[in-house]
């Protein structure tokens, strides 16, 4: 089975190890990420004016574009997933907003395709026993928080991925990886997203309080689902650092490179350079390289 | 400090267009400050949301463009999911930005040729995007 | 049971709570006879849980038992415990009611209430009627005080209906009265006119998903707050959290959880949180003197006699500290309740670690009210309260001749609003049989 | 020498809280006559009564001492288990060691524990003297009387007619209604409020079982529960009712007018006049003090015109005697004054006005025909302000209880105003907004909602009078502003306060109010329509503030307890009453003036003074005065209190 895939502009520079992951991993679980040709960009977030219009022609295109060639479109990035998804649910709705938008692009869509972020592939494509079958190195022992952060869970009644106080897929993608998932309060409280931009201090302190909270539940390993998540909890480490002098950085993973860790991939390729705190101590001496 | 109401300050322009821009109706709010209290950047905020919502209810323009209120928000929506009215939060602080960012003198929140050496390889670009959008007229 | 010609001068009381009670009192002390059906195994319903009452602070026991030991011993009023009712036919004066009596598993003809059984039964389950905090017997009464004082087996928690094992029960009744082969029972019951007080349930915590889904161990509801105050509770009347014991120096009272809530919960307000969380504050501080007490609330609604008075004495005199904002998470955060509020009259955003929160969830409907509504055949309105024949002028009626509903089952209300509620529902009870 | 009993009761934690039971019950079982003492968690309870009866039928005991809380809570609930086991119910005692022990001495357990001791053993004494007595059967009059003719009388009233009862109804106004006659449309719904009420006013004058009694006021009242004799003043209508059509030519040809009360002095009235247009009954009165021909005797109009010659000038009030069983007092309540509010004006500023006047506005036939004016210069307010809690909550200054009934009228008129004013602007000073019976809160926040109501979270300090406009001096603490508003209009939401008159009718019928004047009845929460004076009934704000649905419960559960008190025609009196020894007795008639019951007379045959058992309430006066101690207290002699003393000396 293969899926139409939207990488997204991060994934294909300053992320690549991200999406290189997960089209390996897909392969060794039996499915192709099909890249959608010639994608632009998804609009980043979706426009909360409702006026306005104009901002929501990146993903109608996407979405256009998809249905031309398939009927289920998947991505990695949460906020790419965020932007299509609630657009899709738009034009699906909202009777003269489709048509308004139909009309300016010369397209027929109707928003009946299917999107689907990789995590729900996981879980109710492919399924969480085949990952534990195919598995080559269980991650028992290793300690790991997942970071949901606010575009996969919010607003709950249009994602309708998980439930919005106490989300569990993440956990269970985890567990069936061996690993032991750690809850921490902070896993759907946002990382301050865009305002590493305007504020960057703010950002910085949003980090710290995940990151603080992750470590004192215990965990070893931050699993994040965001290339610009990650950026706000991984790379502002250096910036916590200076800030609160008694912090202890810790290594913060795509779920698609732990995925490949337990799917035995060759770790040079799962780019681990591109990670702030380097996980290669941590994983050796769990003995999962 | 002191405030004069009259019926045109209540059913002020101000409101109206950020009433108009988010789809919201700002009389449904009963100030119970679920969404201050829920916000993660509030600790940040000059003034919480729900005190800027009031502020544009009661027609205190000036005041409620005045604050960093908006300019912090994160668009996470957290406040929208628990608010008991169903009012969204989030859409009205996009809309206070919106009245800002679309004045006749438009002047941007941010300003691309201040930052520093390297900021802009350091960070993904899904910031930059989302972040224009926001901050950029 | 005065009978003339088809007009059946009998009344039935469906639900034993404080209104049912009231209403069945008042129609016996007028010569009429009632049946009083009550799903547990003894009557006094949520009142039993109370620990004192506002705004007079007199303990729930003192101001119940009376009552319901005058129901016990009334010459004119039957009482149907552990029944329920299953189907209700005819009309106004000749109404037939299918009644199940469930199998309580003891012969409550030979049982004298000696308590034996209770001591010797070896299982130990969290008891219901303590909010999941003391243990409880699987063969149990709801209270020392119970009436009638007659035990009954629970099968789902009973060593021997689970593993057929133990029947200590049996060997230590000096009375024979243990009988395990009891199956559920029928009877009808003609009666001319019915009330329907099945009272309230609490919103359980486990919808609030920002509240910990009620899977944090020191965040309890009202109800348990009730029973940790309560002389006969788990803790005997001290005041020591869940989780570990010890007595909490911080204490978070949060009001309108599920209530005054359109969008997520219920859009209705509860009218009795204000008053009974402020009651929970002071007896709180009657017990901890140096602890403190903040209250997140949004409007106090203190409307009856008294009541605005008790509220303001409880602030000036015990600290209480009341902060006007909603609450909008709380999680467990090592041995403490983190608390994400705000206090709308600074603007500040409030965190508090407390040792301990109480939610004043929502009242909703009985269980069962919307099924019994339409085996009555009466309107519900959309969260299964019974619907009055005209708000203003006929609280009490319904639009079928000879039902008539009492208490928190046509809305919340506190106890004096229910018993005069439910005096007004025996009232027209005595006007219909007067008539004919 | 009597076999005694001692039951000590925990109370949960209130007395064994303090009081250390078990040594007391220990100690007390020690005295020689004390066959058994026991103690239980809640004596009370079923298990409680069954300790007791089992000792009593065991034990083959002759008297029993129960302590625990005050004998108002549970004192006739232990005297009927001991008479369910044969035992002549006065010989037992209540030991009141909560109110009167334990919860007072909570900080000293050991002496607490002392007294606590001691006033058993003094109740000890008391029962050794006891002696058996009966209780005194005695026959009632099987009617009520409703004084007050409000919705709240009137549905007591009609359920108790419904229950086959004879029912005196007196109505201080010349016609049915109260209050509710002045609304225009009642919360949550805006039903109305005049159509339904006048169906019921109309019920009640046609029905057989009602002596309706409309401009009379109960002048007196003796005797007790079963037996009260009422006296009542039909004031004088200068009009004979029975011979009027209600054609009206009297009140067009009137040419005197006056401002009446009943418009909240927004419209005027002729000096012989119907209460409201529609009154029920249909019938007018002469006010003397307006009327010209009582002034000076120069003007005869109404009888000139009238067709049935029905004007009585020369009609003076009379009195008539009534027999009743029990009473039910459902006097109502009235508006603050706004005279006595200076921050808000003392009532001179015009356009300041409470809620019952804009109530008579909305009101299609008020002075206004419904529409709201400004009432200084007739134009339409556009910027109205809504004031909340004036003398409620208010403990420093006015009233210190929430009004309850204020929030939800206020969104009503609010709502009223936007529906006929859709341009114009309510803003509300509230401090909390209490919306809590069924509906209530659904409807508030829909009608802010909808018409764009301006809540803001404070008081008004004071309100002036500013060039044409009423200016507002305010405050928004929601945003922690001062807030000013030049408003055309201000409606006050004035306290609920008890009707006039009521404090000296309450001590006619002996029965207590509260230091508001609101009628105190027996226990808030499980007798809240009872008064702590048997055979009187208390329904509507005059026992405290409610909205109409509250009221009409509260009315329904009088009849209901009226009903059952005289479903049977015997009623059972306490025997603890005064008795006189002839043989002391010298005839002094001093015990006659000092009885406040008026329950002792002098039987002149045989000169000595009688006690009149019904009336007497054991009260102990006429003991006291007795120059040369001929009366005593059946189980209270003077010999028993002295025994009792010495226990604690």
């Amino acid at each position: 089975m293969d899926y139409l895939y939207f990488p997204g502009c991060t994934l294909y520079t300053k992320a690549k190890n991200f999406d290189q992951t997960a089209r390996d991993c897909s392969l060794l679980l039996g499915f192709q990420l099909k890249e959608l040709p010639n994608w632009t960009c998804c609009g980043a977030t979706f426009p909360l004016a409702t006026d306005n219009i104009m901002a929501l022609l990146p993903p109608s295109r996407i979405l256009a574009r998809a249905r031309e060639e398939g009927t289920t479109l998947t991505t990695l990035c949460s906020v790419c997933f965020n932007v299509i998804k609630r657009t899709n649910r738009l034009i699906r709705n909202d009777g003269d907003k489709r048509d308004t938008i139909n009309n300016f692009m010369e397209t027929n869509y109707q928003g009946d395709l299917r999107v689907l972020h990789y995590l729900e592939i996981l879980k109710q494509d492919v399924g969480f026993p085949r990952i534990q079958e195919k598995m080559k190195k269980p991650l028992t022992g290793l300690k790991a928080a997942p970071y949901y952060g606010c575009m996969l869970l919010r607003p709950f009644e249009e994602m309708e991925f998980d439930d919005k106080e106490k989300p569990t897929l993440f956990e269970g993608f985890l567990e069936a990886m061996g690993a032991e998932a750690i809850d921490f309060p902070y896993k759907i409280e946002c990382c301050g997203s865009f305002q590493s931009v305007g504020s960057p201090e703010v950002a910085t302190e949003c980090g710290y309080k995940i990151l603080g909270s992750a470590v004192k539940n215990g965990a070893e390993v931050v699993v994040s689902t965001c290339p610009l998540c990650t950026f706000n909890i991984d790379h502002k480490q250096a910036d916590i650092k200076q800030k609160y002098l008694d912090f202890k950085p810790i290594p913060v993973l795509y779920f698609t490179q732990l995925l490949g860790i337990a799917m035995g991939l060759d770790y040079q390729t799962l780019g681990f350079g591109q990670n702030f705190v380097d996980p290669l101590p941590l994983l050796k001496g769990k003995g999962f390289i | 400090m002191k405030i004069e109401l009259t019926r045109e300050k209540v059913h002020n322009e101000f409101a109206k267009k950020v009433e108009l821009i988010s789809g919201q109706n700002l009389f449904a709010c009963y100030q119970c400050g679920n969404c201050t209290a829920g916000c993660p950047v509030a600790f940040a905020m000059e003034v919480g949301p729900h005190e800027v919502i009031r502020y544009t209810l009661l027609g205190l323009e000036e005041e409620a463009l005045a604050v960093n209120t908006f300019w912090l928000c994160a668009s996470c929506l957290q406040c929208t999911s628990r608010c008991p009215k169903g009012i969204d939060i989030a859409r009205v602080m996009d809309a206070l930005r919106m009245v800002i960012l679309r004045k006749k003198d438009r002047k941007d929140h941010i300003h691309v040729s201040e930052f520093q050496e390297g900021f802009l390889e350091k960070v993904p670009q899904i910031a930059f995007i989302s972040g224009f959008r926001k901050f950029l007229s | 049971m005065k009978e003339n010609g088809t007009f059946i001068k009998r009344a039935m009381v469906i639900g034993g709570g404080i209104a049912g009670i009231s209403a069945s009192i008042d129609i016996g002390n007028a010569g009429y006879d009632v049946i009083l059906v009550e799903k547990l195994p003894s009557i006094g319903g949520k009142m039993l849980q109370l620990s004192e009452t506002f705004p007079t602070l007199d303990c729930a026991q003192c101001t119940l038992t009376p009552k319901t030991v005058e129901t016990g011993q009334h010459p004119h009023i039957r009482l149907l415990t552990h029944s329920e009712v299953e189907g209700v036919e005819g009309k106004a004066g000749d109404f037939t009611v299918k009644i199940r009596r469930k199998a309580a598993y003891v012969d409550w003809g030979k049982c004298t209430g000696c308590g034996l059984c209770q001591e010797k039964c070896p299982s130990k389950k969290p008891s219901e009627f303590e909010r999941g905090m003391g243990t409880g017997k699987a063969i149990y009464t709801l209270s020392p005080q119970a009436v009638p004082n007659k035990p009954v087996i629970n099968p789902s928690e009973c060593r021997y209906f689970l593993e057929k094992k133990c029947r200590v029960c049996e060997k230590v009744c000096p009375v024979g009265a243990i009988d395990y082969e009891q199956e559920d029972r029928f009877i009808e019951e003609k009666v001319g006119a019915i009330i329907a007080a099945v009272g309230f349930d609490l919103m359980p915590m486990e919808t609030f998903g920002e509240y910990g889904y009620g899977a944090i161990p020191d965040v309890i509801d009202g109800l348990a707050f009730e029973r940790i105050n309560s002389a006969s509770g788990p803790t005997t009347g001290q005041i020591r959290r869940p989780s570990d014991g010890k007595v909490p120096k911080e204490v978070v009272f949060i009001q309108c959880t599920g209530s005054r809530d359109p969008e997520r919960y219920m859009p209705y307000c509860s009218r009795v949180c204000c008053m009974y969380t402020a009651k929970h504050a002071r007896l709180y501080k009657h017990k901890v003197h140096d602890g403190q007490v903040y209250i997140f609330y949004m409007d106090i609604r203190s409307t009856g006699k008294g009541y605005e008075e008790f509220i303001q004495q409880g602030m000036e005199e015990e600290g209480i500290l009341y902060l006007r904002g909603r609450v909008s998470r709380i999680f467990r955060d090592g041995e403490k309740v983190a608390v994400w509020g705000v206090d709308t009259l600074t603007g500040k955003k409030v965190e508090v670690s407390a040792d301990m929160v109480v939610l004043a969830t929502a009242i909703i409907p009985q269980g069962e009210a919307k099924g019994l509504a339409q085996k009555l055949r009466i309107h519900v309105d959309d969260y299964g309260f019974f619907t009055e024949a005209e708000r203003k002028l006929r609280p009490v009626e319904t639009d079928r001749e000879g039902i008539y509903i009492a208490g928190c089952a046509q809305g919340p209300k506190d106890i004096a609003d229910a018993v005069a509620h439910a005096n007004a529902s025996a009232s027209k009870v005595q006007a219909l049989f007067a008539k004919h | 020498m009597k076999r005694l009993g001692v039951f000590i009761c925990h109370c949960g934690v209130n007395i064994a809280g303090t009081v250390d039971v078990k040594s007391v019950a220990e100690k007390t079982g020690r005295v020689e006559d004390v066959a058994h003492s026991a103690d239980y968690i809640y004596m009370c309870s079923e298990p409680g009564q069954q300790i007791i009866r089992e000792a009593i039928r065991e034990r083959g005991l002759e008297g029993v001492v129960v302590a625990c809380c005050s004998p108002s809570m549970h004192e006739n609930t232990f005297r009927k288990a001991v008479k369910s086991e044969g035992m002549n119910p006065y010989l037992c005692e209540i030991a009141n060691i909560r109110e009167q022990c334990s919860w007072v001495h909570q900080k000293e357990k050991t002496k607490a524990t002392e007294k606590a001791e001691e006033i058993i053993l003094a109740t000890l004494e008391k029962v050794r003297e006891n002696e058996k007595l009966e209780a005194i059967s005695v026959s009632i009059n099987r009617s009520a009387g409703v004084i007050g003719g409000g919705i709240a009388g009137m549905t007591a009233a009609l359920d108790l007619a419904e229950g086959g009862y004879e029912v005196l109804l007196i109505e201080k106004e010349q016609a049915l209604g109260g209050h509710m006659t002045q609304l225009s449309k009642t919360f949550p719904d805006l039903h109305p409020a005049l159509p339904d009420l006048l169906a019921k006013a109309r019920e009640i004058e046609r029905h057989p079982k009602i002596d309706l009694h409309c401009y009379s006021e109960m002048e007196d009242v003796k005797g007790y529960v079963g037996n009260f004799e009422l006296t009542i003043r039909k004031k004088a209508t200068s009009v004979d009712w029975g011979r009027c059509n209600g054609c009206g030519l009297c009140i067009r040809d009137c040419p005197v007018e006056y401002v009446s009360p009943f418009e909240r002095g927004l419209g005027v009235r002729k000096a012989i006049d119907l209460l409201y247009p529609g009154s029920v009954p249909q019938k007018p009165v002469i006010r003397r003090d307006h009327c010209r021909y009582f002034h000076d005797g120069s003007c005869r109009k109404c009888e000139e015109v009238c067709p049935e010659k029905a004007i009585r000038f020369d009609q003076q009030d009379e009195r008539i005697g009534k027999k009743v069983g029990a009473i039910v007092v459902a006097t109502g309540f009235e508006l603050y004054p706004t005279e006595q509010l200076g921050e808000y004006g003392y009532g001179e500023i015009p356009d300041v006005i409470d809620g019952l006047a804009l109530e008579r506005m909305f009101s299609v036939d008020g002075p206004t025909q419904g529409r709201i004016i400004r009432p200084s210069d007739g134009t339409v307010p556009k910027e109205i302000v809504f004031i909340q809690c004036v003398a409620s909550r208010d403990p420093d200054r006015y009233m210190p209880y929430c009004s309850r009934i204020c929030c939800m009228y206020t969104a009503k008129q609010a709502k009223i105003y936007k529906e006929q004013v859709p341009d114009g602007q309510p803003y509300i000073f509230y401090m909390d907004i209490r919306a809590d019976a069924k509906g209530y809160e659904e409807f508030l926040q829909k009608t802010i909602e909808e018409k764009g109501l301006l809540y803001l979270r404070g008081r008004v300090s004071r309100v002036f009078q500013d060039d044409g406009k009423v200016r507002i001096l305010g405050v928004d603490t929601l945003t922690g502003k001062m807030v000013e508003v030049a408003a055309d209009m201000v409606v006050l939401a004035t306290a609920i306060v008890p009707s006039q008159g009521v404090k000296d009718l309450a001590s006619k019928l002996r029965a207590t109010v509260d230091r508001h004047g609101f009628l105190t009845e027996a226990h808030i929460k499980l007798y809240p329509v009872e008064s702590s004076t048997k055979g009187i009934y208390l329904a509507g704000c005059g026992q405290s503030p409610k909205d109409i649905s509250d009221t009409v419960s509260q009315a329904s559960a009088t009849a209901s307890k009226i009903q059952a008190l005289l479903s049977t025609d015997q009623l059972l009196q306490d025997p603890l009453i005064a008795f006189v020894d002839e043989n002391i007795c010298s005839g002094c008639g001093i015990c006659v003036e000092v009885c406040p019951y008026e329950a002792r007379e002098m039987n002149s045959r045989r000169g000595i003074s009688v006690v009149h058992s019904a009336l007497c309430q054991g009260c102990g006066a006429c003991i006291a005065a007795c120059p040369n101690f001929a009366c005593e207290l059946r189980n209270s002699s003077s010999v028993q209190t002295l025994r009792m003393l010495e226990t604690f000396v």
